[in-house]
């Protein structure tokens, strides 16, 4: 059992100024309450309902039917008139969306895996919270391509299914390279969710009646938390937290070449894989800093597992992502000026003093800049709301970035008579109803399952603890593994 | 609720009420698939075998397979042509459409069994001049009386024969087995 | 059985095999409660599957070009030009194209109704052929002839011939050929001014195709200027045809118009002044070419010239370099040249400069268009004077009964001429429109005729060929509906009012009425074709297309006539005061005068501006940024006589001081596709006439008023990406 | 045994540049073209291309297969249209950017006619290829357009569309939701090819066009082989002013460009 040692967050500062005034009780890790106590917070939580959840919850639900259900189905029974899409732009918002939704699902992986591999300890409360934005973000990323599909009810046709055509699916096609790495991601993050739930799951059963106990019943495959048990799952685990790693970072570089592959001016760019990955973590980190807001303020209980710290971490995280994003950026355009091709001289004219210009500006200064001047403070960092609205700036600024990379670009293209700008049309609805969907889905897993790893949490108070060594108070972690 | 439900569900009778729910929606599916089959009714009970086993070339009534896209439907006053010397065309219930077309000068309409969707542009004539036999494709006419589609006219099948007769041949697998020579 | 008896029969069955036409929706796999119906009786030269070509004529104009329609099972399906016909040569223009669009329009005449006046509804008052017959019949025999006018369509066709044949043998006035096309290509001034220099009034045959340099005075000839096909062939010819040799060609029009855009240069000029930029280049070239100016162009002050017209000395000299330095130069006089206060001198001082570069009769040069065979006595198009004195007739209650076939007054005549209260004057107004227009709605009663494709007939070629042609038309489809051919019309009626009448149309239908005429050319040794008799020759003639002479026919012509004359070019362009602009109403290339109901036509982008489904202002972008206006803004365009309403395109290439405004749509009636679009520049147009008596439209004054509305154009370009360096100015 | 590889398939589909030059091409002579949209109207009608009405058109949602471009060059007195009118289609490029995006092979490469297919009822519509595609000359079916019922007319209770007479039975009549584009008119080139089987020769030069270049009034279009040295296209484009568009993406086209003078 190998003894990691390291300083805990602030602790430096703190030990050189207010030594016995630094409380190690405000960090998670060292303030552990009795098992039971903390297994009751958690279930209080999801139990807890009051009247505002059922509103919002109820508010979700027309919207998702109505921008959602009944807005799909109007626009497969029209035709893709009611969108907005046209010649030259024949890609709108709905792959803006994909993008955008991919975008914030690889927060999840990014915290529960990387970080889990890494052993970054702050990770513990929120991991489930990141796996949850993954997938419920991937469903709506796949919703938005079907939506995008003139005709949706032949998307079968590029699953390779055997038929007697003779047919098989284009398998040159990024989009078919897309399809692969988007279900293997959704399957693989799925998994990847479940695994570390089942001893929640078993938890939440053991404390339950109704429907709720047959509910985790099956759920949690009858796991009881024998040694074996827990070895199995965290074989499981870490051959997951390993695995989904690549396949995180291939998702987004090939839905990058979606646009790199292309022979468009803008497109064909060969940063885009990595760029791509880095915009997705920084929409992504922004997101989990909302959810986590959110989380803490309007879910019981929540104000013990999430704390300043934590925020304090991701602040870090989210600046660390914006150095390496304003990098690509300044990469890919830079190049691609440099390249003096006609066309991307005359895309980037465009970009620079066009209509659209402002959202190239606000990209820059949402994901750039704001986070650049601001992230730098401890005080932002490690104040809730602020971070919050860094976060939602970014997430907005990603979105920006995703839709000048969609139908702004493709505006321009090497024949100047068919340049024309795209206008949202239905699509504004769509978008509503995929964020919308993904709040549901949201919302109805804060009281399904416990947001809260509550096995992580208590493995990771068991394996600290307070060491003085010399004068210095140091937090010690015992590895379990 | 729901737990009485499975209760009920998992008793002998209840078991014999499942399996006849799913019985019963299975055969109404089957049923359903055999109707998509049935022969559609026609205006005439026309009967092939009849005609092919007086001697009548194919050809004759339908000559547009020799010369283009469609073999064509015979016009009634072809039929009239032989039928005017047949003294039971008068008496015929079954033959009155066609007396009647013949005197109001009004057409009936024929549902074709032998179909292929509107954007396959097939041609009978390439087909007829590679040496194919009607019955290859339509079945054994004097066998049937109004005309059955004897199999599945899908991309399948049409692959298959076009890749057995252009074996060997590179160009000809090529022209054959290219999309453009019937989707466009 | 007769050729044309079995033919009708056949388009009579056909309607049968029309409703097989079952596979059209294109909704996935095709359902197998699809049925078919075959013939009764297999028409002849019909087969299964495979497709039928029957030659015509184009109706679309009155350029007479020959086509061959493909029809599949009764259905007409695609238009091709004939390439036998020597007028198009197998060539069609995109109206030809779109006829199509008119024989299946949605929104035709079904029945014969008694229409009753009730615009803009079509009536439903359904009214049997017996009673049309009769109706007409009475309004023939019961009315005073002198008190009975006829109102024709441009075309030169086998109608008129048989309508001029029944007025001329009941005492009634001629009948009147008019359309918006021969008003705004001023047609009467250049058929006299080839009167007065050539010796033979009608359209004269502009030999672009052997020219070496061609200077247009505003003739739109690869748009719709008489026979566009024809001149559209002949400028491909002038271009590339020869070795080592491509034609120049200079173009002179206050806007640029897609012919303009052609031209190797464009040079603007101030509307009015083409004939005194002709006499001053006649004046220049005499020069350099070393002799004393003719008298045409003796007296002219090129001084003047250019400062009246806005051409430079530098432009004018070049030009005058290049006419005479040619081998075959050749100026051609236009509509916009011709429809001024001073068009026909203006018409003869161009004339006048084909005279003086000695073209005349050859090739290259200004020829003398064969007559036609049957062209009889040669009536030209009435020209606005002669629709004027029409109204005015009519207002003061000396028309009776007025027959309109084949033109739409209401729309295509100026407002301010009142045709509308001169119809209300008129006590029966009988309209056999195929479609719904304004004016069939106006009327008492609508006998629709067949459209075009339907209908038998032939048409006089009038230019564009050195052959004499008489193009041929039989129907490709049964009709559609329950109309009837007019000139069957007439002459059942003529039969039933007996007498004169009778006598005047003594057959039994219209193809034995149009047999007769065509009789006479089996005499003929030297045209495409020889046939012993009658029923022969008239198969052949359907089978062909037409009847036409096979060799090309040219007449030497003196251009003494011309050159003697002493021609004085008033100066019409005046100074013009604050905010007011010249007027150039123009004929949409892609509509014409009648192609707004055709939805193709509708969809096909205009050549120059691009747009599409509506009509615009064209304006100087300098203009308008001096008088704040944008893009889509919607303007008021003002003149004495009424005004108009469009949205502006700014149009890079037009003179400041004018603004164009194409013709061809503000329609109020006529179909779907045209009711309620755009609006019709004809509305601010004053009648006033030229020394011919042509509308002098061009020019006119006019001021600008913004009505703070907006209105968006459908473009197909791009507003980024066209205008080159101030491509991000557009939104 | 020696293995004989097709450059072709091996080449995801046109990977490796096709080496041979093509079989049917075009010649445009800008020179010619008046930009009277004769073509456009004729592409219409025999490939039955709907109309899609004044507001989409303006939003770019024309269907036209061919469309004629033109630019401004200067100002006013001096302004023109650079290099003449220019009829934009598909160029049926030998290495088209729009065939190996399509996830469902609906716009393979005919290794017959060495054009681009579209094969309309694979199209599931990506839209991928329209906008891979440098010419943008591939057009979207947005909706229904041929049966909006505004098009139709009310007999006994049932919408009719009298303008659907007119469609051409040789052309799959487009639903909503798919892709397409100019085919060089196949049906023609098959229909020709056909006949000249049956009677047993080859096609000649000039036997037949598609339906742009048979209504040109001024013959700016060319049609025919362009592997044959002396078919009139091949000449034509040899000339001497032939440019073809886009040649630096490496998309072979088999359209060539005539420059104006």
């Amino acid at each position: 059992m190998a003894v990691l040692s390291k300083y805990l967050p602030g602790a430096k500062k703190a030990r050189e100024d207010h030594f016995e005034k630094d409380d190690p009780r405000q960090y998670l890790m060292h303030d552990p309450i009795p098992r039971g106590q903390m297994n009751e917070m958690v279930m209080e939580s999801m139990h807890a309902t009051s009247w505002k959840f059922w509103m919002v919850f109820g508010i979700l639900s027309v919207l998702v039917a109505v921008c959602f259900f009944y807005a799909w189905g109007y626009m497969i029974a029209e035709g893709l008139w009611v969108a907005g899409v046209m010649r030259p732009a024949y890609w709108g918002i709905f792959l803006v969306n994909t993008v955008f939704w991919i975008g914030i699902s690889h927060a999840g992986t990014f915290i529960s895996a990387i970080l889990r591999v890494f052993k970054a300890e702050f990770r513990r409360p929120f991991t489930r919270a990141a796996e949850l934005m993954t997938t419920f973000g991937l469903i709506q990323a796949g919703a938005s391509i079907f939506m995008h599909l003139g005709r949706v009810w032949l998307s079968y046709w590029m699953f390779p299914l055997p038929n007697q055509r003779e047919l098989w699916p284009n398998f040159h096609s990024p989009l078919m390279w897309d399809l692969l790495a988007i279900t293997t991601y959704v399957l693989g993050s799925t998994m990847y969710l479940y695994l570390p739930l089942i001893p929640d799951l078993a938890m939440a059963r053991d404390r339950s009646t109704g429907w709720r106990k047959t509910f985790y019943r099956i759920l949690a495959l009858g796991f009881r938390g024998t040694e074996g048990e827990w070895r199995h799952l965290h074989t499981a685990m870490n051959f997951f937290a390993f695995a989904i790693i690549p396949v995180m970072f291939s998702v987004h570089t090939i839905v990058s070449w979606d646009f790199a592959m292309a022979m468009r001016p803008g497109w064909s760019s060969s940063v885009f894989g990595p760029y791509f990955v880095l915009g997705a973590l920084h929409s992504g980190m922004g997101a989990v800093a909302i959810v986590l807001f959110i989380m803490r303020y309007t879910m019981k209980h929540m104000d013990y597992f999430i704390r300043k710290e934590h925020f304090d971490a991701l602040g870090k995280l989210m600046m660390m992502v914006s150095f390496t994003y304003a990098y690509f950026i300044f990469n890919d355009y830079i190049i691609q000026w440099y390249g003096g091709n006609l066309a991307t001289d005359n895309l980037l004219h465009w970009l620079e003093e066009g209509p659209m210009s402002w959202m190239f500006y606000q990209m820059i200064l949402f994901n750039i800049v704001i986070p650049f001047a601001v992230l730098w403070i401890p005080k932002v960092r490690q104040t809730p709301w602020l971070l919050a609205v860094v976060g939602l700036l970014i997430n907005i600024g990603m979105y920006w970035e995703r839709y000048i990379i969609i139908p702004v670009m493709l505006t321009i293209n090497n024949m100047p008579f068919t340049w024309k700008l795209y206008e949202p049309r239905i699509e504004i609805y769509l978008t509503i109803g995929t964020f919308a969907l993904f709040l549901l889905f949201y919302m109805a897993a804060s009281r399904l399952i416990p947001l809260i790893p509550v096995w992580e949490v208590q493995e990771g108070q068991m394996a600290h603890t307070m060491r003085k060594i010399g004068k210095a108070n140091v937090s010690t972690i015992s590895d379990f593994e | 609720m729901i737990r009485k439900f499975f209760k009920w569900a998992f008793s002998p009778m209840g078991r014999i009420a499942v399996a006849i729910a799913i019985l019963s929606l299975f055969s109404l599916a089957a049923y359903g698939l055999y109707q998509t089959q049935q022969a559609p009714e026609q205006p005439i009970q026309f009967t092939h075998k009849l005609h092919v086993g007086l001697g009548i070339q194919c050809l004759y009534c339908h000559p547009g397979a020799l010369r283009g896209p469609s073999p064509g439907l015979p016009t009634i006053s072809k039929c009239w042509g032989c039928h005017q010397q047949i003294a039971k065309t008068q008496t015929s219930a079954l033959l009155k459409p066609m007396v009647e077309a013949m005197d109001k000068g009004v057409g009936f309409t024929w549902v074709p069994v032998a179909q292929v969707p509107d954007f396959v542009h097939f041609t009978h004539r390439p087909h007829v001049a590679a040496g194919l036999n009607c019955e290859n494709c339509h079945g054994d006419m004097t066998q049937v009386t109004i005309a059955v589609n004897p199999q599945v006219m899908n991309m399948g099948w049409c692959l298959s024969c076009h890749k057995e007769r252009a074996a060997g041949d590179k160009e000809k697998l090529t022209k054959l087995t290219d999309c453009g020579t019937c989707h466009y | 059985m007769s050729e044309k008896i079995t033919r009708r029969n056949f388009l009579k069955l056909t309607t049968a095999g029309a409703a097989t036409a079952a596979i059209m929706t294109g909704c996935g796999p095709a359902s197998r409660y699809v049925t078919r119906e075959p013939y009764v009786k297999m028409p002849e030269y019909t087969y299964n599957g495979l497709s039928t070509y029957y030659a015509t004529t184009c109706r679309e104009c009155a350029a007479g070009c020959g086509i061959i329609v493909r029809t599949m099972q009764g259905r007409a399906i695609k238009v091709e030009g004939n390439p036998q016909n020597p007028i198009n040569l197998g060539k069609t223009c995109a109206r030809g194209q779109a006829t199509l669009h008119g024989l299946y329009n949605p929104d035709r005449v079904e029945n014969p109704v008694r229409q009753g006046r009730s615009a803009p509804q079509l009536s439903t008052a359904q009214v049997s052929w017996d009673e049309a017959i009769q109706t007409v019949s009475d309004a023939l025999s019961k009315t005073n002839a002198s008190e009975v006018a006829f109102l024709m369509g441009t075309a030169p066709d086998h109608l008129f011939d048989l309508v001029s044949d029944l007025a001329d043998a009941i005492g009634a006035p001629a009948p009147l050929r008019f359309s918006a096309l021969s008003m705004f290509e001023a047609q009467a001034t250049l058929s006299k001014a080839a009167e007065d220099l050539l010796g033979q009034a009608g359209l004269p045959f502009f030999d672009i195709s052997n020219a070496d340099v061609v200077v247009s005075f505003g003739a739109n000839f690869l748009e719709t200027w008489l026979s566009p096909v024809a001149y559209t062939r002949g400028y491909a010819k002038m271009r590339r045809s020869r070795p080592r040799t491509r034609g120049y060609m200079v173009h002179f029009e206050t806007q640029m118009s897609q012919t303009a855009a052609k031209a190797d240069e464009w040079i603007p000029l101030l509307p009015g002044t083409e004939g005194l930029v002709a006499l001053a280049l006649g004046k220049l070239v005499a020069q350099l070419k070393g002799i004393s100016a003719p008298r045409a162009f003796a007296s002219v002050n090129v001084q003047q010239v250019v400062e009246t017209s806005g051409v430079s000395m530098e432009q004018l000299t070049r030009v005058a370099e290049l006419i005479a330095e040619s081998h075959a130069p050749l100026a051609i006089p236009g509509g916009q040249a011709l429809g001024q206060s001073n068009g026909l001198a203006a018409a003869e001082a161009i004339l006048a400069l084909n005279a003086l570069a000695d073209n005349f009769g050859q090739p290259g040069g200004v020829l003398l268009s064969p007559l036609a065979p049957n062209s009889g006595a040669h009536r030209r198009p009435a020209n606005a004077q002669e629709m004027s004195d029409l109204v005015a007739k009519m207002k003061s209650g000396k028309i009776k009964v007025l027959f309109i076939h084949g033109v739409n007054p209401l729309f295509e005549l100026p407002q301010s001429f009142g045709f509308a209260e001169a119809l209300h004057a008129t006590p029966t107004v009988i309209s056999f429109a195929t479609f719904p227009d304004e004016t069939a709605l106006a009327s008492d009663y609508i006998f629709p005729d067949h459209h075009g494709l339907e209908s038998w007939g032939y048409q006089r070629s009038q230019t564009g060929v050195m052959q004499s042609v008489l193009s041929g038309s039989q129907p490709v489809v049964a009709p559609n509906y329950n109309t009837r051919a007019t000139a069957d019309v007439f002459i059942e009626a003529a039969r039933l009012a007996g007498g004169k009448f009778a006598q005047a149309l003594p057959f039994a239908d219209e193809v034995e009425f149009i047999q007769s005429k065509i009789e006479n050319l089996i005499a003929r040794t030297d045209g495409s074709f020889i046939a012993p008799e009658i029923n022969a020759f008239s198969a052949y003639f359907q089978q062909h297309g037409g009847w036409w002479a096979s060799s090309a026919e040219s007449d030497s012509l003196s251009a003494a006539n011309a050159l003697g004359k002493s021609l004085n070019v008033s100066s019409v362009a005046a100074s013009i005061g604050e905010n007011e602009f010249f007027f150039l109403p123009f004929v949409s290339p892609t509509l014409g005068e009648a192609g707004a109901n055709k939805p193709w036509l509708q969809e096909l982008p205009d050549p120059t501006t691009t747009v599409m489904w509506n009509t615009w202002v064209a304006m100087n972008p300098e203009t308008a940024r001096e008088l704040g206006i944008e893009n889509d803004d919607v303007v008021r365009i003002v003149s004495e006589a009424g005004s108009v309403e469009a949205p502006v395109y700014k149009y890079p290439a037009i003179h400041p001081n004018a603004v164009a405004m194409p013709f061809g749509q503000g329609h109020t009636a006529y179909g779907r596709f045209a009711a309620g679009r755009g609006a019709n520049p004809t509305d601010v147009l004053a009648p006033s006439f030229n020394e011919a008596g042509d509308l002098a439209f061009a020019g006119m004054k006019v001021r600008i008023e913004k009505t703070g509305k907006q209105q968006p154009l459908s473009r197909l370009e791009s507003r980024i990406g066209v205008y080159g360096e101030g491509m991000y100015e557009e939104k | 045994m020696q293995m004989t590889v097709d450059l072709n398939r091996v080449g995801a589909k046109g990977a490796i540049a096709e080496a041979a030059e093509g079989k049917w091409g075009m010649s445009i002579d800008r020179d010619l073209c008046t930009g009277c949209q004769a073509c456009v109207a004729a592409c219409a009608m025999e490939n039955n291309i709907s109309f899609v009405g004044e507001e989409d058109a303006g939003y770019g949602r024309t269907q036209h297969w061919i469309r004629i471009e033109r630019f401004w060059e200067g100002a006013y007195p001096n302004v023109k249209i650079a290099g003449g009118y220019q009829p934009m289609m598909c160029q049926q490029c030998g290495h088209a950017p729009c065939e190996p995006v399509c996830p469902v092979f609906a716009t393979p490469h005919s290794d017959a006619e060495q054009l681009n297919l579209q094969v309309y009822n694979r199209c599931i519509g990506t839209r991928y290829c329209a906008n891979n595609c440098p010419y943008q000359a591939r057009s979207f079916n947005w909706r229904d357009y041929h049966t909006m019922p505004e098009r139709g007319n009310m007999v006994n209770g049932k919408l009719v569309f009298p303008l659907h007479n007119q469609f051409n039975p040789d052309v799959t009549v487009r639903r909503r939701g798919v892709m397409e584009k100019c085919t060089f008119c196949i049906q023609r080139i098959h229909k020709a090819q056909d006949k000249a089987k049956s009677e047993g020769r080859e096609v000649m030069d000039g036997e037949f066009a598609p339906a742009c270049a048979q209504a040109c009034p001024a013959d700016a279009i060319t049609f025919g082989r362009i592997d044959h040295k002396d078919s009139l296209v091949s000449q034509r484009s040899n000339e001497g002013r032939g440019v073809k568009h886009l040649e630096d993406l490496n998309t072979l086209p088999r359209v060539t460009y005539l420059k104006e003078g």
